[in-house]
């Protein structure tokens, strides 16, 4: 367990370099994130006022689709030089590389959710922290959710043809109850009377479903990436 | 080289490639490919582009698994090996696998703690050496030539001292002194027993080099007549002979109504395919 | 050879017969996609002395007979496509098949000595 | 396709048309539920293709599992067999569904825990169909990462929809049926399964044909 442990902290400090180096990933990424939270705004706010309990999804839908691009962005620069080929080579537990590549994405996804929300908190006034730790909580595992299940699917459609099309067509389906529990849990959060329990629950089930599916994805990153 | 490798557990002294194809849905890459190659050989892979080459070196270097046949690394598949066989493996590929944003050290140093060594600084140091990049060591590879790239990634992957050395197209932009430099460094290899297999288009430069070459067409292998004149000459002649095999084999089968084989060709006329449900 | 040609002659027999199971699915769904609605259609109206459908308003409550004979001949259709489609494919292998035998004759790979263990 | 397949498959053919004529007439003398009036008879097609589509997704998912992890093909073909049938029942109840939900509940489409699980289970085996035809070559062994996926996210979909929003009487319906309703039901739900039976028999045949075929053309590539 340590060398696991050791080769994902090593594969995520390089992937945590090279992207400092460039940022190319993390300004697209966070930009592209903030162009959706304005064009949600004008689609979800009449006369002055966001449509009731918009602001966790415009959050969410923002993070999935920010998600989504960078996943496809990180694998395809691996791609371009064969690197991931290069790491898959390595004499290591395979799992291992998967999981030192789903920690830099979420890294990177945390770094887009800031902006968004800050923003979001910005154009509606939402109090999103008024319990802030089930608000992180929710996030964070529902990144790590999402990305678990994305970086799986984008590592395996590094070799297959129309790969940025198909990224979405199997990853939302897959990852409907993350942001189903996301949004509505948020909700739960932001509301007149903020339901405490509710929002317990949903966190609880985002953390089922983050048990269930990164088990299967470590234990299947192995045979889906031998061709 | 090979047996200074930090924990090396296995090793194996003979590959065997027996009866190796391999299929991508309809298209064939590889045909039923054989070959044996020893500790301290160089064999070299040629033939045009598309003939199964890099397939070929994938499937050794264990990252495709072949529809057919078997690779023996000593006696031993690869499915029975997993990690402990990759620490004797390397591969220099095509693309190279380097990461163009971070430096010449910082490629060298996260590859060699990724197979196991904890202090690289030392190790890293002599590639660096070897590779006459030292005083470029703190530059970012994307500001390289490729002939520095080439040279950096063959130390990459010669870092965890390997037995089996599997290069794709090695030479390919590489200047005069950097090809004189390539060719002592395999020679290097050959005397340390290694098992080197070079797969290229420059047969001029690995003349003299190889102690046997096979030649790749279409996925299948050609005999390569050891007649005198140069590997270039061979390399024609067998190719050449190929080509008229293929077409007689092809020719008689095809002739509409010719018989084969001197029979009058019935519908279905002794096909013995099996049907699936008894396959 | 002749023991072959035999069993050529058997499989050459055969086609037609392997296409008979799927002419008997399409006739018979046909008969039943036909009848199904039709014989529905035939029931007494149903006297409606139970309670009435709960909170939807009188006007907007629709006859469910058109939709059940929809659902109906939805599924119908439905299956009946699905095992047209696989009969056409199953037709086409087969063509490729024969066809493939005829043009010449192919060493059978499983005597292959070194398969894969 | 020797002879003797042959005629087994007619065999089940002939048996699920039976069921299939049988059934209306026993629908017909069923009663009518207290409260849905005649539409209630939708449930006798609409209910057994889900089950069928669980089925179809459960049989894709564990024999996906097996050729991931055993690497067997004959498993893979099994897989693209019941993924297609996934798809098909699927689509027989995302058109009876609504069907039924207009007349009772006024609308064609509601936020059903049932409806909307068939509805992204759907969306899940389409993109198993779409990634094996576009993927490219090695997308068999992706779609088969995909279909386990989908079949372990069945209960975690379905918690999550039901507490998010459920119109529909709760689950329990099937039992409630009164036994003279319950006997025509279960007749149905045989007869559907006969018909995905032998579905399922056809595909897989024919994809171990053409798999056949394969072999042949790559056996005379590799002659040729």
């Amino acid at each position: 367990m340590r060398e696991v442990l050791r080769v994902a902290w090593l594969v995520l400090r390089k992937d945590i370099r090279v992207e400092s180096r460039s940022r190319e990933v993390l300004y697209t990424t966070t930009f592209f994130a903030t162009s959706c939270v304005l064009v949600f705004s004008f689609a979800f706010v009449r006369s002055g006022r966001p449509v009731e309990g918009a602001e966790s999804g415009i959050v969410w839908v923002a993070l999935a689709y920010a998600g989504q691009l960078a996943l496809g962005r990180a694998f395809e620069r691996e791609l371009h030089h064969d690197a991931l080929r290069g790491l898959l080579l390595a004499p290591v537990e395979r799992g291992a590389i998967f999981a030192g590549k789903l920690l830099g994405i979420v890294l990177l996804m945390a770094l887009v959710e800031v902006v968004v929300v800050f923003f979001v908190a910005l154009f509606f006034s939402t109090p999103f922290f008024a319990h802030p730790f089930l608000f992180v909580g929710l996030l964070a595992a529902g990144t790590i959710g999402f990305a678990g299940v994305g970086a799986l699917f984008a590592a395996m459609l590094a070799r297959a043809q129309s790969r940025a099309v198909l990224l979405p067509v199997l990853l939302y389906p897959i990852t409907v109850p993350v942001l189903i529990a996301g949004v509505n849990g948020t909700l739960a959060l932001i509301q007149a009377d903020p339901n405490l329990d509710l929002a317990r629950f949903w966190l609880a089930l985002i953390l089922f479903f983050d048990a269930v599916f990164l088990t299967l994805a470590f234990w299947t990153f192995e045979p889906l990436m031998t061709e | 080289m090979p047996s200074t490798s930090p924990s090396g557990s296995f090793d194996f002294e003979r590959l065997t490639v027996r009866g190796v194809s391999r299929h991508y849905g309809r298209q064939r890459a590889l045909s039923r490919v054989s070959l044996v190659a020893g500790a301290g050989e160089i064999i070299g892979l040629l033939g045009p582009n598309g003939a199964g080459k890099s397939t070929l070196l994938g499937v050794l270097a264990t990252l495709i698994a072949p529809s057919r046949g078997r690779v023996l690394y000593g006696d031993r598949p690869a499915r029975e090996l997993g990690a402990a066989l990759r620490r004797r493996l390397g591969y220099l590929s095509h693309d190279l696998q380097l990461y163009p944003e971070l430096t010449a050290g910082e490629n060298l140093e996260f590859f060699a703690r990724l197979y196991g060594d904890t202090r690289p600084a030392e190790r890293v140091a002599a590639a660096l050496l070897q590779a006459h990049l030292t005083d470029r060591a703190g530059d970012r590879v994307s500001g390289f030539s490729r002939g520095m790239r080439q040279r950096l990634a063959l130390e990459r992957s010669l870092l965890h001292g390997p037995r089996l050395v599997l290069l794709d197209e090695p030479f390919t932009g590489l200047d005069e002194r950097s090809v004189g430099d390539f060719v002592d460094r395999l020679r290097g290899l050959r005397a340390a027993g290694c098992i080197v297999l070079l797969a290229t288009h420059d047969l001029d430069i690995v003349d003299g080099l190889l102690d046997r070459a096979v030649v790749l067409r279409a996925g299948r292998t050609v005999p390569l007549g050891d007649a005198g004149g140069s590997l270039r000459e061979r390399y024609r002649a067998a190719v050449a002979d190929d080509v008229t095999a293929r077409s007689l084999r092809r020719g008689t089968a095809r002739t509409p109504g010719g018989s084969v084989g001197g029979r009058s060709e019935l519908p279905g006329d002794d096909w013995r395919a099996r049907t699936p449900s008894d396959a | 050879m002749p023991a072959m040609s035999l069993r050529n002659r058997d499989r050459g027999g055969g086609r037609p017969r392997r296409a008979l199971p799927a002419a008997l699915a399409l006739a018979l769904a046909a008969l039943l996609a036909g009848a199904t609605p039709a014989w529905a259609a035939a029931q007494p109206e149903p006297v409606n002395e139970f309670v009435p459908i709960d909170e939807l308003p009188e006007e907007d409550r629709l006859p469910a007979a058109p939709f059940l004979i929809t659902a109906y001949s939805i599924v119908w259709i439905l299956a009946f496509g699905y095992f047209w489609l696989l009969s056409r494919r199953q037709a086409d292998v087969e063509r490729d098949l024969a066809e493939l035998a005829r043009r010449r004759p192919v060493p059978d790979d499983d005597d292959d000595p070194l398969e894969a263990a | 396709m020797t002879r003797m397949t042959g005629r087994w498959s007619i065999v089940r053919l002939a048996v699920a048309a039976v069921m299939f004529a049988v059934a209306p007439l026993l629908i017909a003398q069923a009663p009518y539920e207290a409260t849905m009036g005649l539409v209630a008879k939708i449930v006798y097609f609409h209910v057994p293709v889900w089950f069928m589509m669980f089925l179809a997704i459960f049989v894709c998912g564990i024999s996906s599992g097996i050729y991931l992890f055993r690497e067997r093909p004959a498993a893979d073909r099994l897989a693209v067999s019941a993924a297609e049938l996934a798809v098909l029942f699927g689509a027989m109840g995302l058109t009876t569904g609504p069907l039924w939900a207009r007349v009772s509940w006024g609308a064609w489409w509601v936020w059903d825990v049932r409806l909307t699980l068939a509805l992204i289970l759907e969306m899940t085996f389409v993109a198993y169909l779409l990634l094996r035809k576009y993927g490219g070559p090695g997308s068999d062994k992706l779609s088969a990462g995909l279909a386990l996926f989908g079949m372990f996210n069945v209960p975690i979909v379905y918690v999550s929809v039901n507490v998010w929003r459920t119109l529909h009487p709760s689950t329990t319906v099937v039992p409630t049926l009164g036994a003279s309703m319950a006997g025509p039901f279960w007749w149905c739900v045989l007869a559907f399964l006969a018909l995905f039976l032998v579905m399922l028999e056809g595909r897989r045949r024919l994809a171990d044909q053409e798999a056949e075929l394969d072999r042949l053309r790559l056996a005379y590539d590799e002659e040729y």
